[in-house]
């Protein structure tokens, strides 16, 4: 019997997610048993003509992590979803745009000069930008193209499954693939990791007060935190709430506050609206300048609510120019 | 009129049920004419509406979102009006990092008695976003120059 | 919710209703007809002139029975208005009647909207999202929740007695709270009513008797609301019963204590003469103040101020019913129905310093000469100028703080009659000659201009003319000493100065002061003047906003006697169909908590003002209690997981009302 | 504090005691007056009656150099114009109304304004000086540069037909009394008059001399019947009219006894302990002897 082939990839991300495959320890000398890994450019030397040599659905998984932002990235990853049957969008680069999206508050043209001119380490008299594609005497080198946006993978091809996750969790990885292989992957579309917010399997569930209220929210390093009471309670701006689990919540269990990188829930439309509301509605205030002075303990709201999910939010915005 | 098809706003409301909404009523029955660009949608209160509806409307074409609810204190469930009031504090400061202009999301509060002011509210925001042209979301996600475009943004 | 998507296709039918021509001029019927047919699940579209009519019903109940509809939209008018309607015209074809989405395109369309093609357009979008939100309804039946059986009467004026009586009558058990020390109202002051001309004291006081013995009435004077909980048919009132420093029990009304007092005369004003006469301390309102109990004012009492007072009051009272230590009470009612008859203020005259009241001794407002004119008033009914002499020349100035851009823009409605009567008893008594002076004549009542026009024969005389003011600038010599009121009389288009002895101000009614806090306490609306809002102008006239709630008398606008007491039997006819009904059916738009989405974060237990969610500890997850939910959905749109939800409010009932409005083209 | 100061014509000529005590008082207490360069006719009195419109366009470009000179457009805070005269002060507030309200009439007068490249963006807030005194600067803030209180003077205050008719921007519009309460400031004693507001007669004392002599004949009369040392105006119409006429009235009223009558700010820079000469008070034909600050 053949063992089903397996690619991994990676888009704009930060390496974690390969990481996170490593961390399942002993448990991926069984996946390796399983299956046949033909394609993981970050462990294993393979090219892109071993991909395009493949048959069309001759992959039965890709796992792709990361970001979409370059023409490299859209043209592999729709490579990989010719080649491969079913496609993971793995982490929360892939799933929703993750830190890579963030990029999106800005713009490409701002980020190129922000590298190539802006920053104070860089000396380049002559402006000298990376070109698409440059002549030299062996011929024409090209450099892949940067987008104006930052894509989570599902906005650039179709995606069957969502691992959540920054990285995914290692119980959430193992869980997926022994899903894919006895067969009982849930129907597409599907995020594969329970659909309940952290709370319920974090370890200070117990301490919450009948009544969630806080009069006033603060960031990490303006207190010291208490190791063991509810960090929402103690007015931090904890997202366990709004996250999905899976995770054993893992951030408040290391005493920091739950940054919502799992993403949302199913029934959920826009993770950082829907946060926003959860948030600042335990706000115990009731005049304006109460409210504000309250809320005080979050700067930066679009970041702290949309961290991880900035291009698959509604409002998929830029900053004007 | 002018022969060339202006801009014209698309701004949804939501109106609560017994101060905001019976105002709209209110202003039918007194058949006070204002601009036809606002639809509006019925909370029971304000204190039910959610971000999630203001950035949808927003994505799904508004260029503006109006709230409408009982004046602090009058709220027909106690307090629902300043429990929406911190949620929208916060909401106009993110969507502010969004580049969203401060006068497309317009909270106001307006008792039932006040059809009055549902004309003037509404004509007036009417002309603001008018003025301030059609939202564009300019980070909408567009097919990529070498993505096919069968895959364009699902 | 998605169960019965799932269970039954959905087949939408739309009926688009004209309202005669309320909606059908405004808008193109057949373009939205046309448009509502491209829309998904939509079986069959209608559109009929009176939607809400029987053979209208019939339209969509025949439609559901013969082509299978499971899902009705009807645009028409405001759901405040019809939605029980045709939800009850959908339960009666065998639909659940929450089956039934409604589009308001009178109100919020035909009646606001200047352009036809605009109008038509917005009809289209509301149309949209009906039919797209009408796909996910639920059935769901209404919670029925019992009434409490007593009723509350807040106000002890004529409607307040009136409403008390009628319903004691029907074997209820009433309490009457009344602000002041007696019941009796405004109607207590008056000597004469109009146009009859009966003594308002004859027809009044052996209803206020009748208000204190009857067996079903409890009746709580010098008292007041202070916290109102609850719902339809099942308030918690709390009453607070000031201190009169005299047990009501123990007192008999015969004033030995009032005679006793340190004080040999009165000193302080006596607000129930409008200030025309003293009080002392110890005082009976009026003599046929109801309870008939004495009371003592803690502002004037030296015992009270300063406990050294020889206390000859107490002394004198052979009941020992004078207690100095008395201290205000709180009392607990549990009632079903609350009728609001609060009444009115009247304006106050110094607002407009060009009448000079306040400046000028002989300008009185005309609720002082009410009670110059009465019988037990404080000049025994002698019209008395204040030093003491009678008035030959009188001027009575109507619309004071009415029909006036600057105070009031309302037309008071009782002015008109009630100067009139005035000026017929002063007349009467004095033989004085009296002008009127009046914007326009409003008689309208049952034989209302038969008296205006006894008064035109009686020989007073009416100048047809907005006073500009009143004046001591005397320019010939019989002006001198003599106030002089200018107007131009309109009708024979020159400008007059009538000097008089007296100026009569028909002050208009306003709403009380505190009209804003006492709807507050009872969480009702009021207009911006303060008047009560009823719920329908026309077709809910005593009823609020808030269920089990009524309103009457001039509480919810001025109006005389008559209209009065018409209006509190309209709300204690209500208030009967409620309490006798025995039960309430509350909407069922409660919000609740799927357990499996739950991870019990505690967010939304503090947005329930009403305390309907607790947390379940055995299983980690809220819940919310609907007998205790009032449908407000603040907790679900706090919920930060969408585990919680609301029945006919769901999240994405709404997400599709937004994409419906505005995807309508 | 510092504003924009609109004189117009009769301030500079039979009004000139106005301008005098006015920008005396105002230097005294600190308040900046900058006056309007280039200003015209405000347009009122005969051009209002023969063509409103030329009228209005005249106000108007005197508030499209207000704005101008005052730095404020769309978006910004407003600026202040202060017009001493009642007619100025009534004909430039009435042209920003009209301007508003009326479309016609703003479409030509806006169209007339650009022809010039002026400008007006409804930016200026008029302020009569009474409303300046009493509602900007503070009756407490003159109250104590007070250094001759009027002590025992008593003082008739008539405010014309102008400044609170019909926009009552800062007072009653029947019963008037910032000048009441800037008299009670001051240390004097306001009568209690009926005739605040009574016409003095105004262009009618031109044109049909008796009937407007009759008219300020009943307003001085009433006045000192009611025990008045001295009347108030705020308007150099009334003023002229009341005081300059007190000859003939008395030709044709043998019972008329003379009134001084002065500007309030004439008063009030007595009341500050300013010089005679400084408040224009050698110009007043029946002359104020009354010793103040006893």
């Amino acid at each position: 019997m053949t063992k089903p082939k397996v690619g991994f990839y990676w888009c704009a991300s930060c390496g974690g997610c390969e990481e996170a495959v490593v961390d399942l320890h002993e448990a991926i000398l069984d996946v390796v048993a399983a299956v046949d890994i033909v394609f993981w450019p970050c462990a294993m030397d393979f090219k892109r003509t071993d991909v395009e040599a493949m048959a069309d659905g001759e992959l039965a998984v890709c796992f792709i992590n990361g970001a979409v932002r370059t023409s490299e990235q859209f043209e592999m990853v729709e490579l990989l979803r010719r080649k491969a049957g079913v496609v993971i969008a793995f982490g929360a680069c892939a799933q929703s745009g993750g830190i890579p999206g963030l990029a999106n508050f800005t713009s490409k043209a701002a980020i190129l000069a922000n590298v190539y001119e802006d920053t104070r380490t860089t000396v380049n008299p002559h402006k000298t930008y990376p070109q698409a594609t440059v002549q030299v005497p062996e011929g024409t080198l090209t450099l892949p193209v940067l987008d104006e946006t930052v894509r989570a993978l599902g906005q650039a091809i179709p995606v069957d499954y969502y691992l959540p996750g920054c990285p995914p969790p290692a119980k959430l990885i193992a869980d997926a693939v022994g899903a894919i292989l006895a067969g009982t992957l849930p129907a597409p579309g599907s995020v594969l990791a329970p659909n309940v917010g952290v709370c319920h399997e974090c370890t200070r569930k117990e301490t919450k007060p009948e009544k969630m209220l806080v009069t006033q929210f603060k960031r990490p390093h303006q207190v010291l935190i208490d190791p063991a009471q509810c960090l929402l309670a103690q007015g931090l701006v904890c997202l366990g709430p709004d996250t999905r689990s899976g995770c054993g919540a893992a951030c408040p269990a290391g005493n920091m506050p739950c940054t919502g990188c799992l993403g949302a829930l199913d029934q959920v439309r826009d993770f950082g609206a829907k946060a926003l509301s959860g948030l600042a509605s335990v706000l115990d205030a009731g005049e304006d300048a109460a409210i504000d002075a309250g809320l005080a303990g979050v700067p930066d709201p679009a970041g702290t609510f949309y961290r991880y999910s900035l291009p698959a939010s509604e409002l998929f915005a830029k900053l004007p120019e | 009129m002018s022969d060339t098809p202006a801009f014209e706003p698309r701004i949804v409301a939501f109106f609560c049920n017994w101060c905001t909404y019976t105002a709209a009523d209110l202003a039918g029955t007194a058949r006070l004419t204002y601009a036809p660009n606002v639809r509006v949608v019925r909370i029971m209160c304000s204190g039910r509406l959610d971000p999630q509806f203001v950035v949808t409307a927003l994505r799904q074409g508004a260029d503006g979102v109006l709230i409408g609810g009982c004046h602090p204190g009058d709220c027909h469930y106690q307090e629902g009006n300043y429990k929406m009031l911190r949620r929208f504090h916060l909401l106009k400061r993110m969507l502010k990092q969004f580049g969203i202009d401060d006068q497309r999301v317009r909270l106001e509060w307006i008792s039932a008695s006040e059809g009055d002011k549902v004309q003037r509210v509404i004509n007036e925001m009417v002309a603001q976003v008018r003025d301030l042209g059609p939202l564009a979301l300019v980070g909408k996600p567009t097919p990529h120059p070498d993505a096919s475009e069968k895959h364009a943004a699902a | 919710m998605s169960e019965t998507m799932q269970s039954a296709e959905p087949r939408v039918g739309v009926y688009v209703c004209h309202c005669g021509i309320n909606i059908a001029a405004k808008v193109d019927i057949a373009a939205v007809v046309e448009f509502a047919k491209t829309l998904p699940y939509v079986i069959v579209v209608r559109d009929y002139k009176f939607m809400c009519s029987d053979p209208g019903q019939e339209l969509l109940q025949q439609d559901i029975k013969e082509l299978g509809l499971n899902r009705i939209v009807v645009a028409s008018c405001s759901p405040l208005m019809h939605e029980a309607t045709f939800r009850h015209a959908t339960e009666a074809a065998g639909l659940n009647q929450f089956y039934f989405q409604m589009a308001n395109i009178r109100e919020h369309v035909s009646w606001v909207t200047a352009d036809k093609a605009l109008a038509t357009r917005k009809s289209q979008a509301l149309v949209s999202a009906a039919v797209r939100r009408v796909v996910l309804n639920e059935p769901l039946e209404h919670q029925k929740v019992p009434v409490k059986p007593n009723v509350l009467v807040v106000g002890g004026g004529i409607a307040g007695i009136h409403a008390a009586l009628t319903l004691a009558n029907a074997g209820k058990q009433v309490t009457l709270v009344e602000r002041e020390p007696t019941i009796g109202g405004h109607m207590a002051k008056f000597d004469k009513t109009f146009p009859t001309l009966d003594c308002a004291a004859c027809i009044l006081t052996p209803k206020m008797s009748m208000v204190r013995s009857h067996p079903n009435i409890t009746m709580l004077t010098y008292a007041e609301v202070v916290g109102v909980e609850g719902y339809v048919g099942n308030f918690t009132v709390k009453v607070k019963k000031k201190a009169r420093y005299v047990h009501e029990e123990l007192c008999v009304g015969c004033n030995e204590c009032v005679e006793a007092c340190v004080y040999k005369e009165g000193r302080f004003t006596d607000t129930f003469n409008e200030g025309l006469s003293k009080r002392k301390p110890v005082y009976m309102p009026f003599p046929q103040a109801t309870p008939s109990v004495v009371l003592i004012d803690p502002e004037s009492c030296i015992e009270l101020k300063t406990g050294k007072c020889k206390k000859q009051c107490a002394t004198a009272c052979t009941r020992n019913a004078i207690d100095f230590t008395m201290t205000d009470e709180i009392v607990a009612l549990e009632v079903g129905a609350i009728i609001i008859a609060t009444g009115f203020q009247t304006f106050d005259a110094t607002r407009i310093p060009q009448y000079g009241y306040g400046k000028f001794p002989n300008v009185y407002t005309s609720l002082e000469v009410e009670r110059l004119v009465n019988a037990s008033g404080p000049t025994g009914g002698e019209v008395q100028l204040r030093d003491g002499s009678t008035p030959k020349r009188v001027g009575i100035i109507h619309c004071v703080g009415s029909r006036d851009e600057k105070t009031n823009r309302h037309c008071s409605r009782v002015c008109c009659m009630y100067s009139l009567k005035l000026a017929h008893l002063i007349h009467e008594r004095t033989d004085a000659e009296v002008y009127n002076l009046y914007i326009d004549m409003r008689t309208p009542g049952k034989g209302y201009e038969e008296f205006y026009d006894k008064l035109l024969k009686e020989g007073v005389n009416f100048i047809r003319g907005r006073a500009a003011e009143v004046t001591d600038w005397t320019v010939t010599p019989e002006e001198e000493g003599k106030l002089v009121i200018r107007a131009e009389d309109t009708l024979i288009g020159v400008v007059r100065r009538i000097p008089v002895d007296m100026v009569v101000l028909s002050v208009g009614l306003e709403a009380h002061a505190d009209a804003d806090e006492v709807r507050r306490l009872f969480n009702i609306s009021c207009s911006k003047e303060g008047w009560f809002l009823e719920r329908h102008p026309k077709l809910a006239p005593v009823s609020t906003f808030t269920d089990g709630i009524f309103i009457a008398g001039a509480c919810q606008g001025p109006k005389d006697i008559p209209d009065t007491v018409a209006q509190a039997g309209a709300a204690v006819a209500e208030a009967l169909a409620l309490v006798d009904r025995g039960f309430v059916e509350l909407e069922p738009n409660t919000a609740f908590i799927t357990k499996e989405l739950c991870s019990g974060c505690h967010t939304c237990i503090a947005m329930c003002p009403f305390s309907a969610i607790r947390y379940n500890k055995e299983a980690g997850v809220a819940e919310i209690n609907p007998a205790l939910c009032k449908g407000c959905g603040t907790c679900v749109a706090a919920c930060p997981s969408g585990a919680a939800q609301q029945h006919l409010f769901t999240d994405e009932q709404i997400f599709q009302e937004i994409e419906g409005v505005l995807n309508y083209v | 504090m510092n504003h924009l100061y609109y004189p117009g014509c009769s301030l500079k000529s039979t009004g000139r005691a106005y301008e005098e005590s006015l920008l005396a008082v105002c230097a005294t207490l600190g308040v900046g007056l900058t006056e309007l360069q280039d200003w015209n006719c405000c347009g009122a009195t005969s051009y209002m009656a023969i063509d409103e419109v030329k009228a209005f366009a005249l106000a108007a470009r005197n508030l499209a150099l207000a704005e101008e000179q005052g730095k404020v457009g769309p978006g910004t805070p407003t600026v202040d114009l202060v017009a001493p005269c009642a007619a100025c002060y009534l004909v430039l507030a009435k042209a920003q109304h009209c301007l508003e309200e009326n479309k016609e009439v703003g479409g030509k007068i806006t169209a007339a304004l650009a022809a010039a490249q002026l400008q007006y963006t409804g930016r200026v807030v008029m302020r009569h000086p009474l409303d300046l005194f009493t509602n900007a600067l503070g009756l407490d803030a003159i109250k104590a540069q007070v250094t001759k209180p009027l002590t025992g003077l008593k003082v008739a205050c008539y405010y014309g037909c102008q400044i609170v008719r019909p926009y009552a921007t800062f007072d009653d519009q029947y019963h008037p009394m910032t000048m009441d309460h800037l008299v009670t400031a001051l240390g004097g004693t306001p009568v209690d008059w009926p005739l605040k507001t009574r016409c003095c007669g105004g262009s009618l004392t031109g044109t049909v001399q008796e009937v407007g002599l009759r008219m300020s004949y009943h307003l001085l009369k009433e006045a000192r019947k009611r025990g008045a040392d001295v009347l108030l105006t705020a308007c150099p119409l009334c003023q002229f009219n009341l005081e300059c006429y007190q000859d003939p009235m008395k030709a044709l009223f043998p019972d008329h006894e003379p009134l001084p009558v002065l500007y309030f700010t004439q008063l009030m820079g007595l009341a500050l302990g300013l010089e005679r000469a400084r408040l224009g008070l050698q110009r007043l034909f029946v002359p104020f002897r009354q010793p103040v600050g006893v």
